[in-house]
């Protein structure tokens, strides 16, 4: 008996000096929660939930990978102390809820028919599963047998519907899917996702700078949902009311109706509903996250760090915008004139912006008023640099600084932002951009006998929106093309009195595809006018560099084009805690990129802020678009005319900053909804029955 | 600290209290065991080899020692005077340890009878060794000198059809018979007189 | 060195812990549902068995046979297999994480993986050598390891099938087993 | 109170009887059902360890470190496990014989240690013991079940206590030996697996 008492001391002790040692010895700090729900699984470690032991699937739960209930052995007890674990966690206090990405379902086309299985796990497994599509529905119902909630139900159309009324966002749901169309998220994690080249998306959606999930809009047009559509739109633009107005609509180019018929016309879809809630006279409820306690500083109002704070404000952080200018809207409110976005329908968007709980800071300039280190020294954990591209290129001619001469966005932004301008009668502007259009159109309206635009190439090369060229043509502006300023003519007294030009004719394509202009020699012509403005593109404005006391500023690497140096998928500066998008990180371009880029840069920081790597989105479709998913010719289509935009008459608006553009009515506005073939990525509703051509 | 110190001392103090009781039931539980050992399974297959036996060979046993071999031995007089012993030995059968107990003539080292003591084997298939006595019943009166590998591995004894590898087992035991009853015979019968 | 060839071959195929000794089935079935899982369980499980075979071994010869207290075998075996798998698993977390984060989450469960407490009471059964012992432990986890992933090959496939309700999951799981088992039963007398 | 004790207990009788609808505990479920006096031997010592082992754990719950739980449980069971080692040895030798190397084994057996971790380990004595005594008898009716089933048709005998058999097939029965083979044991319970599907889920 002795002996069999000191051995097993010996061995008792042993291992107890040996286990308590080592747990101090080897102590690795893990989130307390993993043995909090450990210690409510069944602890049987029999790998009955598919984890490698308790502590693994603990782990599983903890980092939201698998539901509460994954113990399969547990007690009901057990599962509800591990929920009520899970609970406190302010992350999960935002409900993640189950929706399906693919709305394909049986409309998509089968390669083979296979009885034998009733699973879509097993279907997946031979050859990809059975329809054409790689990406969409098996539509065996997987999910619908997971689901424990009966949130889940298979549709009419062969593909699942969920009710979110049901739905507890465990998981069981996206776990059975082995296509991953279903998946649980959160309204943060949803807002935040980016296209991704095995995405199931319409080529209109691929082309969106902003990703706006476009066909599932339209259809809830469709379905007179308006304040759903809004709310779809609202997922990846916030200035739906100013991009349905301004937006050059990239996405109407890809649309596959356009293929053998006019496009669709989105944008108009767009405003009609941006519109349509304005008019309703309240506003659709916009949902935040719970506070993270991280605060972040946009410096720049416009477009750019309207999107970036309203989507950083969605997902849980503080944000204050710091502006230079009296009123927040940037280039879509000093650029852009009243008659294409009136001020007032830009004060009620930013409003409803601002009234996620967002602080404005205006007339402060970054460098000036305030800099790097203030910010720094006021707690914001990171920054957003949003400030635009408003340094106008000069012409580098003779005469560019004799009175009537000025400068684009210089003169648009003084004149929106109600400066006595001093007009003559007739102007030359010179460039071919939307800017030279907002000039000539403006002082058109602004009683000018004759204004002309100057541009150096043809009407085929305008950069400028078409419709905008159309507009201007209508209201009676004279073009002057293949024209290269060469001198602006002064009075004695120094004023305007003419623009000397030489004649140009169309050489060799250069490397932008466009045809080079050639001067033709001895062809100077003078124009007689007394306002010359110039609109030939912008640069950001670097001066904040030389303003900023804050040493740390020099870091701020900027490219030759002064714009902030960023790695496009992250939109990170060379200063990490800096984050930019919009003009000043790609130079003058669409608002629709600049809030496409808030996003992003928005999905940057959030990272930056939960301390996890900066990484790009992965397999990410930005830029690009799915090859597969890009038709020549598109079967079953009936040619249907397109909506026309309801403009006011020339006669009654040149008098006046009215606006031009009106929204379509609402019978139109279902009209053109209904010719949307709600497409994905390969399948879409066809007008008519047709064949399968194969 | 104070958590690491407790977890030594109630490691200890349990495997420390294990430790004793079981040392305890041991204690209690051993004379039975071996009682029970002796019951079940010697006791009959002696039975069955001193079947006219003149004398109680279990409460006679006693344990022969040679080198680092120990063997415990149920000695006998049979009913024409003649001295036996029986001892068990082991070998490897399917589902584990088969005992066989052999009794051998110490005049003629002849084999009088063997049984199968204890076996773990299938159920109607190995248990065969057991229960159906024309197997074992061959190596009665064969010499402690023959060969008993089955006829498969070159012996004298008949596999039983189904059971090769419980009946390689027996075998097997056989020859550890052999092979101890060589070492152990001139103890054996030191002890004996 | 031959012998100790047959040794590994007997253990791996024809006493194939899984298969035919019947040990370890528990985390046989959870754990092979997949297959990366069930190749990190079998890594984790040759891991663990050859070092708990050799202490075990040795705590066997200098601590129980020594002191002559065997029947402490069971007691003093598994914590010793307890306290030596929450060690590693303490170890490689600090140390390799590299390691843990493959083999480290199956640790927890090899605890009460009755294929590491049954090899080492064979090894003492058995009366092997210090180095059949560790020849026997490192070919039965070899052999637990074959037994798994092959299973879970088998099983990644099943779901192909069209199996009736009832019988689906874990039952059909076992009924594979059994036909896994009935091939391996050919390897018998093949030593 | 006596509600409670009641609900522990049946609930390992039937909801969450341990080998069919947790599938725990195989180990032992496959090896030793080659015949039901096996597989009611096996049931009544797991009985007996989760029963002690149950109620030693819950009475000790709160003095044990977590560090050390596992290692402090498994001792526990451990010595249960001994303990009955000894008395099966002492009293049923026999079975002792044919269960062999499985008595040991009750220490990883993962109903024991599941049970000490999810139930006792957090529970009063009372309860524990229920819990126990209820997962042990639940235990022991399905390995007796599956061990009838397989000798019944593997051998065509019907063994409940002593070694001889109770009940014996006519003698045109053929036994069909597969099901008391290795292969046989999986297939025999995934068939019992089945069959507990088919009679209803909890």
């Amino acid at each position: 008996m002795i002996p069999a008492i000191l051995l097993m001391l010996g061995i008792g002790a042993t291992c107890g000096i040996v286990l308590s040692l080592s747990s101090k010895i080897f102590y690795v700090y893990e989130d307390p929660r993993i043995a909090q729900v450990e210690n409510n699984l069944a602890g049987a470690n029999c790998g009955g939930c598919g984890y490698a032991g308790c502590s693994a699937a603990a782990e599983a739960v903890v980092a939201g990978k698998e539901p509460p209930t994954v113990c399969i052995i547990n007690s009901k007890e057990g599962v509800e102390a591990v929920s009520r674990i899970m609970g406190v966690d302010a992350g999960a206090a935002e409900a993640p809820l189950s929706y399906n990405l693919c709305e394909g379902g049986n409309r998509a086309e089968n390669k083979y028919h296979y009885m034998g299985v009733s699973s879509c796990k097993a279907m997946t497994a031979v050859f990809g599963g059975h329809r054409v599509c790689t990406v969409g529905c098996i539509g065996l119902g997987d999910c619908v047998k997971a689901c424990q909630f009966d949130a889940l139900h298979m549709g009419p159309d062969g593909y699942p519907v969920v009710d979110d009324a049901k739905c507890v966002g465990c998981g069981a749901c996206q776990k059975a899917c082995p296509k991953d169309i279903i998946q649980v998220k959160t309204l943060s994690e949803k807002l935040m996702e980016f296209n991704q080249e095995h995405g199931a998306l319409a080529p209109c959606s691929q082309t969106c700078p902003a990703e706006i999930n476009i066909p599932k809009y339209i259809s809830e047009i469709k379905a007179g949902k308006y304040d759903e559509a809004v709310q779809t739109i609202r997922m990846r633009n916030p200035l739906l009311l100013s991009c349905g107005r301004v937006c050059p609509h990239p996405c109407e180019d890809m649309c596959r109706r356009g293929i053998e018929d006019e496009p669709v016309s989105i944008n108009q879809l767009k405003r009609f509903v941006a519109d349509y809630e304005m008019n309703s006279g309240s506003r659709i409820p916009i949902t935040c996250a719970p506070d993270t306690g991280k605060k972040v500083a946009v410096i720049g109002g416009g477009p750019a760090g309207l999107s970036c704070a309203y989507f950083l404000r969605r997902i849980g952080h503080q944000v204050d915008i710091f502006d230079a200018m009296p009123k927040l809207g940037g280039i879509i409110r000093y650029g852009i004139p009243e008659y294409r976005l009136p001020k007032k329908v830009l004060d009620w968007e930013i409003q409803g912006i601002l009234d996620l709980g967002i602080n404005a800071f205006t007339q402060v300039k970054f460098g000036v008023d305030f800099g790097l280190s203030s910010l720094i020294a006021s707690g914001y954990h990171a920054i957003f640099m949003g400030i635009g591209a408003w340094n106008d290129y000069a012409l580098g001619i003779e005469g560019e600084d004799l009175d009537g001469c000025y400068k684009g966005i210089d003169w648009l932004s003084r004149f929106a932002g109600g400066q006595e301008m001093k007009l003559g009668k007739t102007a030359a502007i010179v460039g071919g951009g939307n800017s030279a259009i907002d000039c000539v159109r403006t002082l058109k309206r602004l009683g000018l006998e004759k204004v002309y635009i100057v541009y150096r190439r043809t009407r085929n090369e305008m950069p400028a929106n078409e419709v905008e060229i159309v507009a201007s043509e209508h209201e009676g502006i004279d073009f002057v093309f293949l024209a290269a300023p060469t001198r602006v003519i002064g009075d004695e007294n120094g004023k305007v009195k003419g623009l000397e030009y030489l004649q140009m004719e169309l050489g060799e394509p250069d490397a932008s595809g466009r045809r080079r202009p050639v001067p033709i020699e001895g062809s100077e012509t003078v124009l007689d006018v007394d306002m010359v403005i110039s609109a030939i593109s912008q640069a950001p404005d670097p001066s904040f560099k030389d303003t900023d006391p804050t040493p740390k500023i020099k870091d701020l690497e900027l490219t030759r084009w002064n714009t902030i140096d960023n790695n496009p998928e992250t939109l990170q500066s060379s200063i990490p805690y800096i984050f930019t998008g919009g003009d000043s990180a790609t130079g003058p371009s669409l608002v629709v990129t600049a809030i496409g880029g808030g996003r992003r840069a928005a999905r940057s920081i959030d990272l930056f802020l939960k301390g996890k790597p900066v990484e790009p989105v992965e397999n990410s479709l930005q830029g690009k678009n799915i090859p597969e998913s890009i038709f020549k010719k598109v079967d079953g289509i009936t040619p249907i005319k397109r909506a026309k935009m309801p403009e006011i008459p020339v006669s009654e608006r040149l008098d006046s900053m009215i606006e031009v553009d009106l929204v379509l009515p609402e019978d139109q506005a279902l009209a053109e909804a209904d010719r949307c073939l709600n497409c994905c990525r390969i399948c879409y509703n066809p007008d008519t029955e047709f064949p399968i051509a194969k | 600290m104070r958590e690491m110190l407790s977890m030594i001392v109630v490691l200890t103090v349990l495997t420390a209290v294990s430790g004793g009781l079981l040392a305890a039931v041991k204690v209690k539980t051993e004379p039975r065991i071996e009682e029970q050992v002796l019951k079940f399974q010697k006791a009959p297959a002696i039975k069955a080899i001193f079947a006219d036996a003149t004398n109680d060979p279990i409460k006679e046993r006693f344990n022969v020692k040679a080198e680092d071999t120990e063997l415990q031995v149920f000695p006998s007089t049979l009913a024409d005077g003649i001295k036996a012993v029986a001892f068990e030995a082991k070998g490897t059968g399917f589902g584990g340890p088969i005992g066989l107990m052999v009794g051998v003539n110490l005049d003629t080292d002849e084999i009088i009878a063997v049984r199968v003591t204890t076996h773990a084997e299938t159920p109607g298939i190995g248990s065969r060794a057991k229960e159906d006595l024309s197997f074992v019943g061959q190596f009665a009166g064969m010499s402690m000198a023959s060969n008993f590998g089955t006829k498969g591995q070159g012996g004298d004894i008949d596999a039983m059809s189904g059971a090769t590898v419980t009946s390689v087992g027996v075998s097997q035991a056989a020859v550890a018979a052999q092979n101890l009853y060589k070492k152990l015979k001139p103890e054996i019968v030191k002890q004996m007189n | 060195m031959g012998d100790l060839f047959v040794l590994a071959i007997s253990c791996i195929f024809i006493n194939n812990i899984l298969l035919a000794q019947f040990l370890g089935n528990c985390p046989f079935l959870g754990t092979s549902k997949k297959m990366e899982t069930a190749v990190g369980m079998a890594m984790a499980v040759i891991f663990v068995l050859v070092m708990a075979g050799m202490i075990t071994w040795i705590v066997d010869l200098y601590l129980l046979k020594a002191l002559n207290v065997e029947f402490l075998r069971t007691v003093s075996f598994i914590l010793v297999i307890a306290s030596l798998v929450q060690f590693v698993e303490m170890f490689l977390k600090k140390s390799i994480p590299g390691l843990y984060a493959g083999l480290g989450i199956f640790l927890p469960l090899i605890t009460t993986n009755c294929a590491v407490m049954g090899v080492c009471l064979i090894n003492i059964k058995e009366e092997y050598t210090f180095i059949q012992a560790l020849v026997s432990s490192f070919a039965y986890a070899v052999g637990f390891g074959l037994a798994l992933i092959l299973f879970a090959g088998v099983r990644e496939r099943v779901i192909l099938a069209r199996v009736p309700k009832a019988l689906q999951d874990t039952s059909i799981g076992l009924i594979t087993a059994g036909m896994i088992a009935l091939v391996f039963t050919v390897f018998r007398g093949m030593v | 109170m006596a509600q409670s004790l009641v609900k522990e207990f049946t609930k390992g009788l039937w909801a969450e009887i341990p080998l069919f609808r947790l599938v725990l505990g195989l180990c032992p479920a496959l090896a030793v059902t080659k015949t039901c006096e096996n597989g009611i031997g096996m049931g009544m010592a797991t009985t007996f360890v989760l029963l002690f082992s149950n109620i030693l754990v819950s009475m000790l719950r709160n003095i044990i470190p977590s560090k050390v739980r596992i290692a402090c449980y498994i001792v526990i069971i451990a010595t249960f496990v001994t303990i009955v080692e000894f008395v099966m040895q002492a009293y049923t030798y026999e079975l002792f014989l044919k269960l062999g190397i499985f008595i040991p084994l009750i220490v990883v057996n993962c109903v024991v240690l599941g049970r000490a971790e999810a139930f006792a380990g957090k529970n009063t004595v009372m309860l524990s013991a229920a819990d126990g005594l209820g997962m042990g008898i639940g235990f022991t009716l399905a390995l007796s079940s599956l061990g009838a089933v397989r000798e019944l048709i593997g051998a065509g005998t019907l063994t409940v206590w002593g070694g001889t058999p109770l009940f014996t097939i006519g003698h045109g029965y053929i036994p069909f030996q597969f099901m008391v083979e290795a292969p046989g044991a999986f297939v025999g319970l995934g068939m019992m697996l089945c069959l507990m599907n088919l009679i209803g889920k909890k």
